[in-house]
């Protein structure tokens, strides 16, 4: 088993037991936490795949932008202890088991697609290269990337006006 | 075509008009007006149909279509009138009894209210109108038309005093049991038509006559026919078992019950299975059904006729007995007896039933004849015409029914020995019953209260000269058939009927003949001389044993209304009370309301919540997932 | 590394957000949850942009930029996921203030 | 173009009323003249008109579906279209003096009934046919319960959804025949033009049957029609009962038997059964009503469970029969609820142990419900005698080999008719006058008028039915030709 192959097996087991953990966590905070645990395990895979833009960019806006504000929010509230009651005890079995369908099904399905034999290129190619992407997000998809920046200035004014006391 | 058979349209249509002059006009017309239409435009009748007689006797006979009353693919039905000599005879009876009867009511009636006088003759007239046509009509659907329409008279004049629940309910009783009949003689039509493509009797009986007992029209066919006109016949002529109407009809005026109910109606079933007898004929099993029925609803009527009080019962009992008769003759085969006692029996029980309503009118409206008693002395025209219908019905010679009598008993002996005896102890009977209404009505000492006998009064002239001419009419109208064993060439009425309904089988010794004829005029005597030593002197005891079942009536009223009646009322109770409302309607209603509750169930699903909107959500990806990769294969 | 190891992989984080959304009652965990679905798909697009990469290295026809368009569209997402948790943080901050809870069980509104 | 001008006269009329909002005795003229228009129109077609182009019209209408505007009238739709406007002029008459709330709605919501009903019977495409369908519909729901008793509301509410729920099943077979059509088209020319095995016929036949036996309606789905009819107020049942149910008929003659004439042929058993069973139901029922209305409801299911007979008894007698009966019922059952309502109006209830003795003051009223009674259970000469007649020697003539069960249980109806008609006539006319009916009911003259009339027509079509017998002779031939059951099996 070569190195790569043992870095994507351990980043594998440590994002789903992140994710576990947020998802099981009583405490908001301590899923905050494990939520960017998870990112950083992905942004690893992210590098694993040679694609270190937009692990850097993972980094930056979710470990680094949407999970502080996440916890400011969760802090501001004064939320950081148990205080979330428990789902009724059935509706959480239906979730899990629902859930728990909802991925045998994929599973299921797409265990025996065409892809199977298809590989993801490790630690290869220069696509993933901020030059390379940089230089396609300015020509080809520049109107989009243009656009994207409307989106942002509306969220920002929507979050304004919505977080404005009234 | 002969000129009087081109007048034959007025025969009913005069009627009519005469019933829709005074139907329409009955709250303007007086009763002079309404009485003089209403026996008028009958006497029309009367004289054109003895036009049309005299013609029809010098050999002519024809079918006159007037227009198409249905003409349908595959179904002709015209409208059409048959003169023959059966319809012409019959004719005759309806239309000179009819006659006379209107008269008689003129003065019967006279208390009621002009509008309800113009009504009761509006009625008769219409009743008058449809006899004739269920005698005139040329094919079964005209005669069926007529047939209905005797029956709506019947109800309606049955139910003429309607504030009386209880005649009204008579009526209702009379229709219902006549419609029971009705339907069987409307079933017989339909098979009729769709085995032989027609209702005409010409074309019927001619396809019967070239097909009958083949696959066309198979011996099942023959049986299934004749069975089913024959209960229609037993409706309308008051025969086992659905004869009990005919006593209850005697609710309605006394001229009706001597019109429709003696004379006319209930012959209707005679006349049609006359009319039939070319299908008869090839019936056998039928034929002695009939003439069983016919002994049995005579003997029945008989014993029953026995131990009667109401003078109205005890007649209709009579009526109903006599009928029997008649179906005995004609289950013989012997028509020409049949309707020969048709004829007679015409006469004279019209003429006991308008006596029986002089004496009812004297007593200002009672029945009853304990009662009565000793009214000969006050009411010597009635009692003696009263007396001369006794003496013909009970057959004494030379009276007609003597005659009429005599031939039915003589076709009975030679069809079957043991109905002869059963029909001539019948016959004695008759003789015995109607002496003992004569004795309690007219001899004795009178029985009622002291104002009825100070009302005892004659009849007005209106009123006894029906009676008069009815009574001789009853002495003389079996001299048309006097058998050849007495006068030779004398059975005139043989002669003529023989073209329609064959001639009558004579292969009996005038030795046989002349001991019948002797046998049972001198029982019939004797019988009268018992009655007459029994009834002189009445005094009323309590009736016992077989009696009191007699009295009665065998209890069939009760045994009807506990096997139909009741069962039928039940029966609708329990859909209309529990199948309707719990179980039809209810299992619509509970779809319905299980529609409605599969919603408000439902309606829990959209709880708001995001939460459970997200689990159902999940659910549906998975189930669409399941269904497109692992069931859409 | 094959293909189906990264779309396991994806499925099961997708999966462990889906159970996230339906078994909390916190609005910023279910928000933190639909975050983890969104990554999932984010590292299956870089897995398939980088599997187009080696079809066309493998086949050697000449295309710019072989897969670089999955990696682009994991831009936009970001993006996206960044607006999105803005006004939403915004949403829940302000449903807060209002009802002084963010259980999601007092969230059905929708009804009425 | 005459069935356009059938359509639009009442369509004028509603729209115009719906508008305008007239009073009582605006809007009862102005219907009236409507109606009479109508008749005249109806009168000339009978007389004048008779070439194809003035029978039938076409249009365009959705084209894009495969669909047309297009009517025709044939034997059926003539009769039934004279039935129609007869029976509005009739009713119209009648309601001259008969105060009613909110006048003009009430009499605009009439007409646009009128409207779809006359659509029903005219259309030849089966799209269309189902429009006209539901819009006949629409008004009666309102009429039915915006002017009923007490419990009009829900008692509508149920009829509404009982026959939209049949209508419904209808509307999948139309679109199934649709695309089956080789032009997709919805025109019945196209429709019969298909070539369906006995399968499909097969549960074609039972989606539309559903949808006619409701609003026949047949035993044993017939548990709305009571309630409506005793809720309604009854110049609305008096429509519903003469008319509306004739679409039902309709339906089964014009669609029914010749598209799925085979399925007719082998679930001819089972309808006839339903419907047999239906006549001696209803009749053992109507025995023990008190309600005159409820009466007379159960008297017209008997009714309709014989017509339904007739028509799969799949014999030319029988359709005949069943086409007069048509007209005849329409017109004898309109007298009956005319005279029920002016029993109701003029005594106060309609409970027929609370009346008796009316005959004592009221001779008129009593003649006319007795020959309007006697015609309902079809006494000879009256004029449902002919079409009765008909239809029960084509029962006992049906291909079936059950013919004489149906025969016996049509045989028991007809002597329940006469037990439970003279019943109701006894019990409301004969006897000693109640408190209720001591005061002699007065006629006004344009009831009287009405009433004539329809005595006039009982009695002159149970004389002469032939001219009704003529008016559909063809279509019954044609019918019999595509249903005749003998030659289809020999083609196949």
């Amino acid at each position: 088993m070569s190195i790569s192959a043992i870095l994507f097996w351990v980043l594998s087991i440590a994002a789903l037991f992140s994710a576990l953990m947020v998802v099981t966590s009583r405490n908001p905070i301590y899923s905050v936490i494990w939520l960017i645990v998870t990112f950083f395990t992905i942004s690893g895979h992210y590098i694993l795949l040679n694609a270190q833009f937009l692990a850097v960019v993972n980094i930056i806006i979710y470990a680094g932008a949407i999970m502080v504000l996440l916890l400011f929010v969760i802090m501001l509230m004064n939320l950081n202890k148990e205080s979330e009651p428990a789902r009724h005890r059935w509706l959480q079995l239906a979730g899990a088991a629902s859930g728990g369908a909802f991925m045998l099904v994929l599973v299921a399905a797409l265990k025996d697609t065409e892809l199977k034999s298809q590989q993801s290129l490790l630690l290869e190619g220069h696509i993933g290269l901020i030059k390379t992407l940089g230089r396609e997000l300015f020509s080809t998809y520049v109107v989009p990337f243009e656009l994207s920046s409307i989106l942002f200035l509306s969220a920002m004014i929507g979050a304004v006006l919505i977080g404005k006391k009234d | 075509m002969h000129s009087s058979f081109q007048l034959a349209f007025l025969i009913p249509l005069l009627p009519l008009i005469g019933c829709l002059i005074n139907g329409l006009g009955r709250n303007w017309l007086s009763k002079q007006w309404s009485g003089l239409i209403g026996s008028g435009t009958v006497l029309g009748s009367f004289l054109i149909s003895l036009l049309v007689f005299q013609t029809v006797e010098t050999g002519q006979d024809a079918v006159i279509a007037y227009f198409d009353f249905i003409r349908v693919e595959g179904l002709h039905i015209p409208f059409a009138f048959q003169l023959d000599a059966l319809s012409s005879l019959f004719l005759l009876i309806i239309t000179s009894i009819g006659f006379l009867i209107h008269v008689y009511s003129i003065a019967y009636m006279h208390q009621e209210s002009s509008s309800s006088f113009a009504r009761y003759f509006s009625y008769l007239n219409l009743f008058v109108f449809s006899m004739l046509l269920l005698v005139l009509g040329g094919n079964y659907v005209v005669m069926f038309i007529g047939w209905e329409g005797v029956g709506l008279c019947s109800y309606l004049l049955i139910g003429f005093w309607f504030k009386n629940l209880e005649s009204t309910k008579a009526a209702n009783k009379a229709f219902i049991m006549n419609r029971i009949g009705d339907l069987a003689f409307l079933l017989a039509i339909f098979w009729l038509i769709i085995k032989t493509g027609s209702a005409s009797f010409l074309e019927v009986f001619d396809f019967i006559q070239a097909n009958g007992g083949t696959v066309k029209f198979s011996a099942t066919d023959i049986t299934v026919v004749t069975l089913l006109l024959f209960i229609g016949a037993t409706g309308k002529s008051a025969q086992l078992p659905l004869y009990t109407w005919l006593p209850d009809a005697m609710a309605g005026p006394t001229p009706v019950s001597a019109l429709i109910h003696a004379a006319t109606m209930v012959t209707a079933g005679i006349y049609m299975i006359a009319r039939s007898n070319v299908i008869y004929s090839l019936a056998p099993f039928t034929m002695s059904l009939i003439s069983w029925v016919g002994l049995a609803t005579a003997f029945l009527a008989a014993t029953i006729a026995l131990q009667q009080f109401d003078i109205k019962k005890v007649l209709a009992y009579s009526i109903v007995s006599q009928l029997g008769f008649i179906f005995l003759a004609l289950g013989s085969g012997a028509y020409i007896a049949a309707v020969f006692h048709v004829f007679t029996q015409a006469f004279f029980n019209a003429l006991l039933f308008l006596g029986s309503g002089s004496v009812i009118h004297a007593m200002g409206g009672e029945q009853d004849i304990r009662k009565m008693g000793g009214l000969s002395g006050k009411l010597k025209i009635t009692y003696f015409t009263f007396m001369i219908g006794c003496l013909a019905i009970a057959g004494l010679p030379p009276l007609s029914g003597f005659f009429s009598k005599d031939a039915i008993l003589l076709s009975a002996f030679l069809h079957q020995p043991l109905q002869y005896g059963l029909a001539l102890f019948t016959a004695f009977l008759t003789a015995f019953y109607m002496f003992r209404l004569l004795f309690l009505t007219f001899h004795g000492s009178f029985r009622g209260t002291a104002a009825q006998q100070a009302h005892l009064h004659e009849s007005p002239a209106l009123m006894t000269v029906p009676l008069i001419l009815l009574a001789l009419l009853s002495v003389v109208g079996g001299w048309i058939g006097i058998p050849s064993v007495l006068i030779h060439d004398a059975d005139r009425l043989g002669t003529f009927l023989s073209p329609v309904v064959g001639p009558m089988l004579h292969e009996v010794s005038h030795a046989t003949k002349w001991v019948l004829m002797t046998v049972s005029a001198g029982g019939v005597l004797l019988t009268l001389g018992f009655a007459g030593y029994r009834f002189s002197n009445y005094s009323a005891t309590e009736s016992k044993g077989i009696f009191r079942f007699f009295e009665h009536k065998w209890y069939v009223d009760q045994l009807y209304e506990h096997v139909v009646g009741k069962p039928i009322t039940y029966m609708s109770r329990l859909l209309n009370e529990w199948v309707e409302p719990r179980l039809i309607d209810a299992l619509v209603n509970r779809v319905g309301r299980s529609v409605q509750l599969a919603g408000k169930q439902i309606r829990f699903l959209q709880s708001g919540k995001i939460g459970s909107y997200v689990l159902l959500m999940v659910l549906a990806m998975v189930t669409v997932l399941l269904v497109q990769f692992f069931i859409r294969k | 590394m094959p293909i189906n190891y990264y779309l396991f992989l994806a499925i099961a984080l997708f999966s462990i957000g889906v159970v996230g959304v339906l078994t909390r009652r916190n609005a910023i965990i279910i928000f933190m949850c639909i975050e983890l679905m969104l990554n999932a798909v984010n590292l299956l697009l870089v897995a398939f942009s980088k599997m187009h990469y080696n079809q066309a290295a493998a086949t050697a026809i000449p295309v710019a930029n072989p897969g670089i368009d999955g990696q682009l569209f994991v831009f936009f997402i970001m993006v996206a996921a960044a607006a999105e948790v803005s006004v939403g943080l915004a949403i829940i901050v302000m449903l807060y203030r209002n009802i002084h809870s963010v259980d999601i069980n007092f969230l059905n509104r929708l009804k009425h | 173009m005459v069935v356009l001008l059938l359509l639009l006269i009442p369509l004028i009329g509603a729209s115009f009323l719906f508008l305008y909002k007239g009073d009582h005795q605006f809007a009862s003229t102005a219907s009236l003249k409507l109606s009479l228009v109508s008749l005249l129109v109806m009168c000339l077609r009978l007389f004048c008109w008779h070439t194809p182009e003035q029978l039938s019209f076409t249009a365009p209408w959705l084209t894009s579906l495969g669909s047309s505007f297009s009517l025709r009238m044939d034997g059926l739709g003539t009769i039934l279209s004279l039935l129609t406007t007869t029976a509005y002029f009739l009713l119209f008459w009648y309601m001259r003096s008969r105060t009613i709330e909110r006048p003009a709605a009430f009499f605009a919501w009439l007409l646009l009934a009128q409207v779809g009903m006359l659509g029903v019977f005219l259309a030849m495409d089966s799209l269309l046919f189902y429009f006209f369908w539901e819009l006949a519909l629409i008004p009666m729901y309102f009429l039915a319960s915006q002017w009923g008793g007490a419990r009009s509301v829900s008692v509508t509410f149920k009829f509404f959804i009982y026959t939209f729920l049949g209508s419904v099943f209808m509307l999948i077979g139309i679109l199934y025949l649709q695309s089956k059509t080789a032009d997709h088209s919805f025109a019945l020319e196209s429709i019969k033009k298909i070539k369906l095995t006995s399968d499909q016929q097969s549960w074609l036949f039972w989606f539309f049957f559903i949808a006619f036996a409701i609003k026949l309606p047949v035993f044993p789905f017939h548990t709305w029609q009571p309630d409506t009819y005793e809720e309604s107020a009854t110049p609305v049942t008096a429509i519903l009962s003469a008319i509306m149910v004739k679409m039902g008929v309709l339906g089964l003659l014009r669609w029914v038997l010749p598209l799925f004439p085979i399925a007719s042929y082998m679930w001819g058993d089972v309808v006839m059964s339903m419907a047999v069973a239906g006549i001696v139901y209803a009749s053992f029922l109507a025995m023990q009503q008190v309600d005159l209305k409820r009466l007379i409801a159960y008297s017209s299911i008997a009714h309709i469970g014989l017509m339904t007979a007739g028509a799969f008894a799949l014999n030319q007698l029988a359709y005949q029969g069943l086409l007069i009966q048509l007209f005849t019922h329409g017109i004898n059952i309109l007298g009956m609820w005319i005279l029920a309502d002016i029993i109701e109006r003029k005594t106060g209830t309609r409970s027929i142990d609370s009346l008796g003795g009316i005959a004592q003051h009221s001779p008129t009223l009593t003649i006319f419900f007795v020959i309007i009674a006697l015609a309902n259970i079809a006494l000879p000469l009256t004029n449902a005698f002919v079409g009765e007649f008909l239809l029960f020697a084509g029962v006992l003539a049906t291909p079936s080999t059950y013919y004489w069960a149906f025969a016996v249980a049509v045989g028991l109806g007809i002597i329940l008719s006469a037990v439970y008609t003279l019943r109701m006539i006894r019990a409301v006319f004969y006897g000693q006058p109640s408190a209720r009916t001591s005061m002699a009911i007065r006629l006004a003259l344009h009831e009287v008028g009405a009433l004539v009339f329809i005595v006039g027509l009982i009695l002159f079509f149970g004389i002469c039915p032939q001219p009704l017998i003529d008016m559909t002779a063809d279509f019954s031939k044609d019918l019999f030709g595509q249903t005749d059951i003998t030659s289809l099996f020999r083609k196949s």
